[in-house]
């Protein structure tokens, strides 16, 4: 950790603006921290998906052009595995980070934060994960326990 | 005897199919082409490329491939780096451009890249490899295919910037900061999370790319440059480091580049690049045409530092010789190694296995294997064997 | 205080005139560019070019300059290697391209470039310098240009290539040899006569710089590389090694690359580039636009050998401290320098000399000139000194 | 000096055909070595100088867009001293070398040996160092002295 109290470089840093440090965090992170306010259901979510994804990622996330995001038929430890959101992703705040910074591909960053909260739920009801009527926001994103969520390990402080 | 020499009289074996000329040849008759503001590679010399491998609908996402098996030294001209993006190449004008350091520190602070250009450089020649790459190798076939379109995911530039414990300093690291999420400025905003002690270590803000700034596809105008560990982690057109507790588990450290195992049980956080090495003369594409002498030519590299070693067998590694490395040998770099060889005509199986200094040794394939399984799909850092036949074609081998 | 910042919220002292963008920048909100086969430089940086000074009556005769004041570290870009044609470059066909070994050998060989390229290599990280590099310096008056216009007749690569020692020995030489005349197959056939000693010692056959094979305008397809000896010698488009008791006396080592001293005699075969170094950042065409800490950043090189030393002084020369020089310093190869330095809006004039392992060390120009005159044109390589002003403008000064 | 009895290489050089050795070797040695045969008189070299250097080398050989070749009105010790042909150049031969190998540099290689001899006799002539009615061939040229001819120092041999 540096502590030196003198600068070691020029110091031509700026303060960044409350405003600034607002609109440019988009990490979102497992316990919620990030999120923003909003909401969607998976119905509506259905509505997003037919509208921007389905031309690439396929009718109900069976994959396209881009990889499939739902609709596993076995498991990970079958040869071969069976990859997928619903299989394999530890944490769904991942999927409305994703989604949010890069989806639609063709036009990244065009969705409301309804419209990711809705296709974030439709993707997780595609996976099994959460039921028809349900819906995302804040609260409840950070809260679903997703299947593989203790399927890692940390490789970085157990190196093989 | 006349006064034009055909092959027949002093072409060699398999090369001099042209006449050669007694007279002066065109070139020296007449002036050249003028001088040029910028150059590029020979005519001669259009098939020299990085090989693409993209997405039909969304041609920005893929990779293309570094022709390892066309390349001769370390350095990778920076018009041949491997690319991999996830949504294109953004044309990103500098003077808009910002970095933002914020999260767990002091003072949250934005640079200009005019401001950075101005800050403490150090440079260092460095390669940097895809996790993906060589993953062809987990096939249940060997590939057949050009080394660099099998292992030309890597590359080795000269890269110079500023370390990025210098600006980390400016913004003043709070105590509980474990890990940096740092963000791409480009239409993927590819964030990852890179733990704060290698950031600390010998991370660097990268301006400059063998000598001049950037190319575009490789960050322009910043990117963070990760010594030995894996390329998505040297993230591109840098625009934020968000200082935190825990990572921020992105899409493309959970969903991606972590490696399954028989388990079921995944690897994440696999950052550090295994030793590995490869022969790429001779190697799949080429033929030899001739008995005799040959020098056997590859690359070695290691994230963990120098490569202390680079052993070579010809009969698919029952017997090895220790390969002979071109100065300079230099930690997290691309080391070049070379060795001897005499070919009477008879089959044979070349193989090559890279050491570290820290001790660590490239596996053979099925111990690969045995500890990973096959669908893994990242780290593949196996031994590659290159058998040739008697008629002197090479092809890619499984032993 | 509103959703967009200017410079005067956010903005950086001389950078930051654009606004910066609260919302995702137009190039996050699309997909970007596509790959490519063989990149090229942003279009941001379509400044940094070589500089051309050629014949408008003979376009392709004449020097294109490196932009070192544009560059960092150590690697040139292939595309900014500088460029010395007596007559163009010409478009060589590699198959029908041809060396040829003759005179003072047992056995008078060709080779075909394909045949070449089964030879055993090396490579090197080496600098190329022309003769006449710096030559401004010799003038009356200091020349106010950027560092690559004034000393960018210098240039460093990677090159590849096989030992001149292992050509020569299959073509076996006669005792009398002692020279060997180098003729390159451009439309000037340039000759040149190089000490045999020299060219068993450490000269290369150059057939790739910086990995790929070499840019046509410097030497594709086969080079000589003669490391630290001036660049003339490094003939490109090699046809032809004559070995010879004696040399040819060749217009290029008689007429010019010979330096007219005081006497009326002249310097011969001055082969070995002697020390240099100048500092790049910050140099003539920069601006001090603010006080506080600068990185002083250089480059050094011997003909010699490795740079031992390089000191900075930033009050005209009264002082020296000794900059630190990045890993790895290599054998007559570019060697960065740099040192830290804060400023306070005084009067000063920076210098910078390098001192190599064989004991050299770089001469004050009026020590220059007392050994040598004013009119021998080639080999300046007296040290360069900056004055900067109050208001941080920078100018070529003689001390 | 390489002395071992082994090749180093793989030994894929082919005995090069005394045709090639004779076309391909154009190297004009200061004792003569390598001159071909032909001749041509000063007269004749100011017909071809007329017509395939004025152009760059301007009248009399006293520059043009091409460095003069001809015409010092002092010496070397002068300052700025003045370097041509005639002040500066130690061996004539050269002269045959380099232009019979990059001179006319619009088209080299399109003179005869003869035109060659000529506009090196003519080149001379204009440097005073031969007279208006001198010829050069294989035998001559070698013996013009220069007359800055130990003007030299070997540099090589004895660093400064
Ligand atoms: C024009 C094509 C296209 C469109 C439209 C598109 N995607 Fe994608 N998507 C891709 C591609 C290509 C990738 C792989 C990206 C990469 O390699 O980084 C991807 C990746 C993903 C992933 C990560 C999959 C994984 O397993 O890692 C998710 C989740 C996703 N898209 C969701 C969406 C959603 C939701 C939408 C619509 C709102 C959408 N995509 C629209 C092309 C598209
Ligand atoms: C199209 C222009 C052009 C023509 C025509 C031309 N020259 Fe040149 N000449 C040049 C240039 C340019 C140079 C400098 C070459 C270099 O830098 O290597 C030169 C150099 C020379 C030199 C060397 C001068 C020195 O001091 O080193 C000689 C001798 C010479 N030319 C002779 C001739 C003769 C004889 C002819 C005609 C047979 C001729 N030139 C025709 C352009 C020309
Ligand atoms: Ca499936
Ligand atoms: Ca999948
Ligand atoms: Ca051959
Ligand atoms: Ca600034
Ligand atoms: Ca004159
Ligand atoms: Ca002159
Ligand atoms: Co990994
Ligand atoms: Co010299």
């Amino acid at each position: 950790m540096v502590v030196a109290d003198e600068l070691i470089g020029p110091g031509l840093g700026l303060q960044a603006p409350p405003e600034m440090l607002k609109q440019w965090n988009r990490d979102v992170f497992p316990d919620g921290t990030g999120l923003p306010l909003g909401r969607g259901t998976v119905r509506e979510g259905e509505t997003v998906y037919r509208a921007h994804c389905i031309g690439c990622h396929g009718s109900e996330g069976r994959g396209g052009s881009a990889e499939e995001l739902a609709g596993a038929e076995h498991s990970l430890i079958d040869d071969p595995p069976d990859k997928t959101i619903g299989t394999y992703w530890p944490y769904a705040t991942t999927l409305f980070d994703f989604t949010r910074r890069s989806m639609p591909l063709s036009n990244p960053g065009s969705l409301t934060d309804d419209q990711v909260y809705a296709v974030t739920a439709y993707l997780l009801y595609l996976n099994r994960i959460i039921g028809p009527d349900d819906e995302m926001n804040a609260q409840l994103l950070p809260a679903v326990v997703m299947p593989n969520q203790d399927g890692f390990i940390d490789n970085y402080r157990r190196d093989d | 005897q006349g006064m034009i020499f055909t092959a027949a009289t002093w072409g060699a074996l398999s090369s001099q199919t042209a006449t050669a000329e007694l007279d002066r040849e065109s070139w020296t008759k007449q002036p050249g082409k003028p001088f040029s503001n910028y150059g590029s590679p020979s005519d001669y010399e259009k098939k020299v490329i990085r090989w693409i491998m993209a997405n039909d609908d969304a041609p920005g996402n893929g990779v293309s491939w570094t022709p390892l098996h066309e390349l001769e030294g370390i350095v990778t001209p920076s018009g041949l780096h491997f690319e991999r993006h996830h949504n294109g190449v953004p044309a990103i004008d500098p003077e808009r451009h910002r970095l933002l350091i914020h999260g767990l520190v002091k003072r949250p602070l934005t640079f200009s890249v005019s401001d950075i250009l101005q800050y403490p450089m150090q440079s260092r020649l460095c390669f940097i490899e895809c996790g993906g790459n060589s993953n062809a190798g987990w096939r249940s076939e060997p590939i057949q295919t050009q080394v660099g379109y099998f292992h030309g995911m890597a590359s080795c530039s000269e890269w110079t910037g500023v370390p990025l414990s210098v600006v980390l300093q400016e913004a003043g690291i709070k105590g509980r900061a474990k890990w940096i999420i740092a963000e791409g400025g480009d239409a993927s905003m590819m964030n990852i999370s890179l733990p704060l002690d290698k950031a600390l270590d010998d991370c660097l803000l990268a301006l400059y790319q063998n000598g001049e700034r950037l190319r575009a596809e490789n960050g322009y105008p910043l990117r963070l440059l990760v010594p030995g560990w894996e390329g998505v982690l040297n993230v591109k057109w840098l625009k934020r480091l968000h200082l935190a507790a825990k990572p921020v588990m992105a899409r493309n450290e959970t969903a991606k580049y972590t490696e399954l195992l028989p388990s079921g049980k995944a690897r994440q956080f696999s950052f550090v690049m295994e030793p590995k090495s490869v022969i790429t003369h001779p190697s799949f594409g080429h033929r030899l045409d001739r008995h005799g002498l040959y020098q056997i030519s590859g690359l070695a590299w290691s994230g963990r530092g120098k490569i202390a070693k680079v052993e070579v067998s010809a009969d698919g590694g029952k017997s090895w010789a220790e390969a002979e490395l071109q100065e300079p040998v230099l930690p997290k770099c691309f080391t070049r190694f070379r060795i001897p060889w005499r070919w009477q005509g008879q089959d044979v199986v070349l193989k090559s296995r890279a050491f570290d200094e820290a001790g660590a040794v490239q596996p053979e394939r099925a111990e690969l294997i045995a500890r990973r399984g096959r669908h893994g799909y990242f780290h593949y850092n196996a031994i590659v064997s290159w058998a040739i036949t008697e008629a002197g074609e090479i092809s890619h081998v499984y032993l």
